[in-house]
């Protein structure tokens, strides 16, 4: 197996409130493979977010950092904000959700991309800086005519396609794609999945891609990741996800989507946990169809399952299951009033 | 959040009668709000602003308890004169003027003029000033582009030259005095919040709880007051208390000028700091130092106020409180990866432990 | 309800200086000649993307924007002409649910008086108390239970699928017919999402309600509607019954749109063949049919001009790069300048290079992409002194056709138009 | 796509060119309304208890305010246009020869005091807004709530007990020593051009001298109003998107702030600056009375004293044209250093 561009290892994002620590992220682990597009699907305010912005070092003030986040023998947690500053760009970038405010209305596009390029290599001669940001706005289908264009010349679509290019222009070995689809329209949307997936082919690089949606994982990732109030509960191959999903949540999640292949509504009960005050054990059990005595006492293991890994007292392991912990929880009746 | 979505017992009981006890309590909290929810800079701004603010009130209001003597006495119960210039000290903390008057006693009695004539102002110009956006952003067309073209004229012209314009006329025909530099001052902020409560109103017009307000079939006057009034008028109070830093200001600036009270009537701030400039020359400060630092500590109150309410209030500018908070530290990287290797069942109980004694 | 003819057009920067300098602000078509047939009881779906005139359509539907031209009948009534002061009676009658649930609710405003507001504004009670019985009452039908618990909650105060619970049963108090619901659930999570469809269809069921559903959203237009018209640039260019318009999607854009839908199926996949590019400005339509320039299979009458020439040189030099774009852009610079809807493209030359030499970049474009639809527009390229003249074959509008059961705008359904071998392509 | 932009900002100068001459007459109309609400004509009301009944009806018959109001408002009207702002009523010169001999002391003092507020408001803005909330942060604020504070009298009445009556370092008032005003022959009406024109250098110097404390006073009072808006709008730069964007793609903090932060924080500045020149006039008002300074504003006060309507009437409408065009030409800046403007 070849050395993941990025391992994150335990890592925990929490914001201070008034109420007490927000656990916004709480102990994740995963791993990028050189080339490989991982797909981070949650629900709102599961912390998916704000472990993308975590690992690139981008939070605000007042989030607490710890854990590792490796990336070429050092630990970004660790690094100082110069060290992080210097790669972002030529080796970490981000794709944002809203392509509308992301570029500066003052400037035209090509100082943008001068902008960043001089950045990082102060000495590229200017023709060059333009040669080869023309070349990556072709490859996202800007036609060289715009270059010298302001954002507000440019649709929604276009404008992504552009935020898609300043952030490859450097050629990063890993990036993180938050919501990048959301304010677009279905066919724009299909058009930058497509670009996202190709991603590997032509630029040669990782992708952490971030998104509620289900279905655009299934059309542009390698991987899966579910994440659950501030957990990643089960990750995997995308295929062996979707077909045999191990976690209760990730069954619930694809059986509550509506796709067109739907013909009757599932929803989960209830909401969301309170990141302040989150479930003991397994965050899930309160919502959960098949959750046991053992769910609220003990935080699950991770178990591998299958290519699969999954953090659920479902798969064990036995041997540190409390006795008659595979009882079934009899659950609080969950109403309309505690929903999302 | 789920926890929002539980209500306090409180609530549960009898509905009907805590209804008017809810609205007080809401009208409270709101005005408590932002002293609650400030921080930092801005709750220092603000509640130094406010003891300013009140310290000024007290004076105002007591202004007869707390002076000395009257506004315009120039001369003790016995029937003698103060002097003219004495040096502050003795009798008149403050010194006296060149007319004879307690410097002392101007200085308090024109907290009182000063606050009566900018609340006066306040009242008025908020009254047309709302009632007039309101129309324009609402009813929009030839209404809304006649008032912006009228507003926008007054707005053009120095606020000082309305206000002196104003008192010109008034008083050729209504005489000087409290209410003629009331109404001076109205007039220049009227196109002010005029244009405050425009934008708001047309920002609000576009929101949906208006158009669905229409859609339930609404009245124009229902959806303006139901609807767009309560929004709108929020972003009043940071603009109301800027403005009347402001109003104090031309309210010197008019007496100033000669074009404010006269010094029979009441006592104005900028009346006295005209006639110091004379005394400036032959070094008399106190006639001068002690009105000035008067408006410089309302106008400085009122301005601390608003701009400690703006930083709590807006969100474009606010800042979220930081709140420390410390992080279990132990490491639960090896901790688990321990347990992936078959680490015991007590290492796992460890980190259980610790995770249970963080809920609440 | 029967809509005729609607259009509704909005002026864009006609300000009174404008008009005074002569040019007369563009107006924007967003709902472009609508002809919709609604029945009762039905779930009729408005399915588009942003700025096909969906939204627009459906506050039509309910008077809260004013048609520019046509009729909603609405029994008796024309909704499109009746005073304001009648509408508001009908409003009764139609009701709407809006996208953004948080921002439909008066944030100062408590639930019990906002979701029996509709009741004062009708004069439907007398007294408060009954207010409150209705109110409660609604409040447990939408499922907000127990009822008391949210009389005096502030929207603030509710999470997001309880404040859109709380905006239909504000839009439900009055006992309408017909719910217009604008994305009722595009901003709620993923798990909210089937319960306030589900609440929907119970309401349906209830309350014998007629809904509008606008969505983007073709799976959950898919599931949720009776018939649906797909819209684009303002037009209505496929109808239908659901099942119909999704088994066998004729409009190229419906197609486009069904293809391009992601599905957590892992089996399925987005073919790689979508629309280039993306609506276009909607104040300057193209010609002919909106949807010819992304459209993969157009042909002669689709409405070709000059943009469309432009358009296919950006293509090439996006496709081709920088070099050959330094060398070209001279020749074509002048594309700029073309005036729109012409049915021949003038390009004039500057004055150092040679015509013959546009002319053969002409060629060698048509060369290098023969698959471009565009070839299939242009009638013949000729030389004139020092301009090239593209000429284009003559567009038209394609209008709404019967096609087996569904009616789709479309010349590839035109059977005078229809090309040989359309089968093939399609 | 570049001959579209440069075309529309054309047409957006076009535009806004146009619109200035109704928003001229809308202002001038208010003037005059405002000025002539009152009952009352001008004549009677400066005049009147001065002349007799039939001297005053002869007066008013040649300055025309016996014929209809309307007819008063053409002639206001065309007068503006011919450069006719009628004649004063107590000393009956021609009101543009108070433009013309005034004009140049409050041209100097607002110059120079617009200077002092953008030398110092500016770049004090900029480091607060950047340096948010740090003891530097806070203590700038003071100062600019302090300025803000203080009425322009106020601050000027303590400069002068401070360092002229005080320190001795400066002069206190007027636009130069008496003698060197006398020796000083005035062309352009602007003191100290006429210095440097007469090759006069200690003129010149005596001119700045003077000119030093109004000015700092005036903009003083404008530093602060500058400084607090320029730290707001990049407070709220600072955390826009394409900020955060900007430091996604690894530039330097200190080029994000530069390249992405000031310039766009300066924008609105620049939009509300017409609003910011009304403001300068009315202090100017003030600081002129103040400093004995004898400019326009110290005209208008001896004339608002005399009730003399017309030629307060002609510097109220000098005032507000100084107003509308200020905000025209703040309208092209803006139109050329924000492209959106254009559309």
């Amino acid at each position: 197996m070849t050395e993941p561009v990025l391992s994150v290892r335990e890592l925990r994002v929490w914001y201070g409130t008034e109420h007490g620590p927000a656990r916004a992220v709480d102990g994740v682990t995963f791993d990028l493979r050189p080339g490989e597009v991982l797909g981070l699907v949650g629900e709102s305010g599961c912390g998916k977010s704000t472990l993308g912005r975590g690992v690139l070092g981008l939070l605000p003030r007042g989030a607490h950092l710890d854990g590792e986040v490796i990336y070429q023998d050092r630990n970004l947690v660790e690094a100082s904000a110069r060290e992080i500053q210097r790669l972002r760009g030529p080796e970490l970038g981000l794709i944002f959700q809203e392509p509308l405010t992301r570029l500066n209305p003052l400037l035209r596009i090509s100082e943008h991309f001068e902008e960043t390029l001089k950045a990082h290599e102060p000495d590229l001669p200017k023709g060059e800086a333009k040669h080869r940001s023309i070349e990556v706005l072709r490859a996202m289908g800007i036609p060289p005519t715009r270059y010298r264009a302001y954002p507000h010349e440019f649709s929604g679509g276009m404008r992504q396609r552009i935020m898609i290019a300043l952030a490859l222009v450097l050629r990063p070995a890993f990036v993180v794609a938050d919501e990048p689809t959301t304010a677009l329209d279905v066919l724009v949307e299909a058009q930058i999945i497509g670009i996202l997936a190709d991603l590997r082919r032509n630029f040669d690089t990782s992708l952490l891609f971030i998104t509620h949606n289900l279905g655009i994982v299934a059309e542009a990732c390698d991987r899966v990741a579910v994440m659950y109030a501030g957990r990643i509960v089960e990750q995997g191959p995308v295929n062996d996800v979707f077909a045999r999903p191990q976690h209760p949540y990730t069954q619930e999640l694809l059986r509550s989507t509506i796709s067109l292949s739907t013909t009757g509504l599932h929803y989960i009960p209830g909401a969301p946990p309170d990141l302040i005050n989150p479930p003991s054990g397994c965050r899930f059990h309160p919502r959960c169809p098949k959750a046991m005595q053992v769910c609220p006492q003990r935080f699950p293991e991770r178990v591998p399952v299958g290519p699969q890994t999954v953090e659920c007292w479902l798969h064990g392991p036995d041997e540190l299951m409390p006795d008659g912990g595979r009882e079934i929880l009899v659950r609080e009746e969950i109403t309309v009033a505690d929903e999302a | 959040m789920a926890t929002a979505a539980v209500p306090p017992p409180s609530d549960m009981g009898d509905v009907g009668g805590g209804r008017g006890r809810t609205r007080l309590r809401r009208f409270l909290s709101g005005i408590a709000r932002p002293y609650r929810n400030s921080h930092g800079v801005g709750r220092f701004m603000l509640i130094s602003g406010t003891v300013l603010v009140c310290l000024m009130l007290v004076m105002a209001v007591f202004s007869p308890l707390i002076a000395p003597y009257g506004f315009s006495q120039v001369a003790d119960a016995t029937g003698e004169r103060f002097g003219n210039h004495l040096e502050p000290g003795g009798d008149h903390w403050f010194g006296t003027s060149t007319q004879g008057f307690d410097v002392f006693s101007r200085v308090v009695w024109g907290a009182r003029t000063a606050v009566t004539v900018v609340l006066l102002a306040l009242a008025f110009s908020l009254f047309i000033g709302v009632l007039l956006g309101l129309l324009a952003g609402f009813i929009g067309r030839w209404v809304d582009r006649v008032l912006v073209m009228i507003m926008d004229s007054l707005y053009a012209l120095p606020a000082l030259l309305l206000a002196i314009v104003v008192a010109f006329l008034l008083a050729e025909h209504v005489g000087g005095g409290t209410a003629t530099a009331a109404l001076a001052i109205t007039a220049v902020y009227i196109p002010q919040y005029f244009r405050v409560v425009r934008a708001a109103t047309i920002s609000a017009k576009e929101q949906t709880y208006v158009e669905a307000a229409r859609a339930m079939g609404a009245r124009p006057i229902t959806i303006m007051l139901r609807y767009l009034l309560s929004n709108v008028v929020q972003s009043v109070p940071v603009i109301a208390t800027l403005n009347a830093a402001d109003a104090i200001l031309t309210l010197a600036g008019l007496g100033f000028l000669g074009y404010g009270i006269q010094p029979t009537e009441a006592s104005e701030w900028g009346y006295d700091l005209q006639r110091a400039v004379a005394d400036a020359g032959t070094g008399i400060w106190w006639t001068g130092l002690f009105p000035g630092l008067a408006i410089v500590l309302l106008v400085m109150g009122l301005t601390l106020m608003g701009e400690g309410l703006n930083e709590t209030m807006n969100p474009a500018i606010r800042v979220r409180r930081l709140v420390s908070i410390t992080m279990p530290s132990i490491d639960r990287a090896t901790a688990r990866r321990d347990d992936a290797a078959g680490g015991t069942a007590g290492t796992t109980g460890s980190v259980d432990d610790l995770r249970k004694g963080d809920v609440r | 309800m029967e809509m005729r003819d609607l259009e509704v057009h909005f002026d864009l920067r006609s300000s009174a200086l404008a008009r005074l300098l002569g040019s007369a602000g563009e107006t924007v078509k967003a709902v472009d000649g609508v002809n919709v047939l609604l029945r009762r009881g039905e779930v009729l779906g408005l399915v588009g993307e942003s700025g096909s005139g969906k939204t627009t359509l459906g506050r039509a539907l309910l008077g809260l924007v004013r048609p520019t031209s046509g009729q909603i009948r609405y029994g008796a009534d024309d909704l499109a002409s009746l005073p304001q002061r009648r509408l508001r009676v009908l409003r009764r009658r139609l009701q709407m649910v809006f996208q953004d649930p948080h921002a439909a609710l008066n944030p100062t405003m408590d639930l019990r008086t906002a979701i029996g507001h509709p009741l004062r504004i009708h004069g439907l009670v007398s007294s408060r108390a009954e207010a409150r019985d209705r109110v409660i009452d609604a409040l447990e039908r939408v499922g907000l239970t127990p009822a008391h618990q949210f009389l005096d909650k502030l929207p603030a105060e509710l999470s997001g699928g309880q404040k859109q619970r709380a905006v239909i049963a504000r839009a439900i108090i009055c006992g309408p017919e017909l719910l217009v619901a604008d994305e009722p659930i595009s901003m709620l999570d993923m798990s909210v999402r089937a319960k306030i469809l589900e609440l929907m269809l119970d309401l349906k069921r209830e309350l014998d309600l007629t809904y509008v559903y606008i969505t983007h959203d073709l799976a959950t237009a898919k599931f949720f509607c009776d018939r649906v018209a797909i819209m684009y640039l303002g037009r209505v260019v496929e109808l239908g019954p659901t099942e119909e318009i999704f088994a066998d999607p004729k409009h190229p854009y419906t197609r486009a749109l069904l293809g391009a839908v992601p599905d957590p199926d892992p089996e399925r996949r987005v073919p790689r063949d979508l629309p280039r590019g993306e609506i276009p400005d909607a104040a300057a339509p193209p010609h002919g049919c909106s949807f010819h320039p992304r459209c993969p299979l157009a042909f002669e009458p689709c409405g070709w001009e000059a943009r469309d020439l432009r358009a296919m040189f950006e293509r090439r030099w996006t496709r081709l790069g920088e070099d050959v774009f330094a060398n070209e852009q001279p020749l074509v610079a002048a594309l700029d300048d073309v005036k729109v809807g012409d049915g021949t493209a003038r390009i004039r030359v500057p004055s150092n290079r040679q015509v013959s030499e546009l002319a053969g970049l002409m060629e060698e474009a048509q060369a290098e992409t023969p698959d471009d639809p565009l070839w299939r527009g242009v009638v013949g390229v000729e030389t004139d002194d020092d301009t090239v003249v593209v000429r284009f074959h003559e567009g038209s509008d394609p209008g709404l056709l019967r096609s087996g059961g569904v009616d789709v705008a479309c010349h590839l359904h035109d059977p005078r138009l229809r090309p040989e071998g359309a089968e093939r392509r399609g | 796509m570049s001959t579209r932009t440069s075309g529309s900002l054309r047409t957006y100068l076009l535009t806004r060119v146009l619109l200035f001459v109704p928003q001229v007459l809308v202002i001038l109309t208010i003037v005059f309304i405002l000025m002539r609400v009152a009952p009352g004509d001008p004549i009677s009301v400066a005049l009147g208890g001065q002349r007799t009944p039939e001297q005053l009806a002869e007066l008013r018959a040649a300055a025309g305010y016996d014929r209809s109001i309307f007819v008063q408002y053409w002639e206001y009207i065309t007068g503006i246009f011919t450069l006719d702002f009628g004649h004063t009523i107590i000393d009956n010169r021609p009101v543009t020869q108070i433009f013309t001999v005034n004009g140049g002391a409050t041209l100097t003092l607002t110059a120079a005091a617009f200077l002092v507020a953008m030398v110092v408001g500016v770049p004090l803005g900029l480091l607060a807004g950047r340096f948010r909330d740090t003891p530097f942060d806070a203590s700038l604020r003071v100062f600019g709530i302090l300025t803000y504070a203080a009425p322009v009298f106020f601050l000027g009445l303590l400069f002068q007990l401070a360092f002229a009556r005080g320190l001795g370092w400066l002069p206190s008032s007027s636009q130069a020593s008496p003698i060197v005003l006398a020796t000083v022959e005035s062309r352009t009406n602007i003191f100290l051009v006429d210095a440097l024109l007469a090759g006069d250098t200690s003129a010149f110097w005596n001119g700045v001298q003077h000119l030093i404390l109004p000015a700092l006073t005036l903009g003083l009072l404008l530093s602060g109003i500058f400084m607090r808006i320029i730290r707001i709008n990049l407070i709220q730069t600072l955390r826009s998107d394409y900020v955060e964007a900007a430091r996604s793609r690894g530039i330097p903090e200190r080029k994000v702030v530069i390249q992405h932060a000031f310039r766009n924080a300066m924008v609105p500045f620049v939009t509300i600056l017409g609003l910011q020149v009304a403001l300068l006039m009315g202090g100017a008002i003030l600081t002129e009375q103040t400093f004995n300074w004898n400019g326009i504003g110290s005209q208008l006060v001896r004339y608002l004293e005399n009730r003399d309507y017309v030629a307060v009437q002609g510097v109220i409408t000098l005032f507000a044209l100084v107003v509308v065009t200020a905000s025209l030409l703040i309208d092209i800046i803006n139109a050329i250093i924000d492209p959106r403007v254009r559309y």
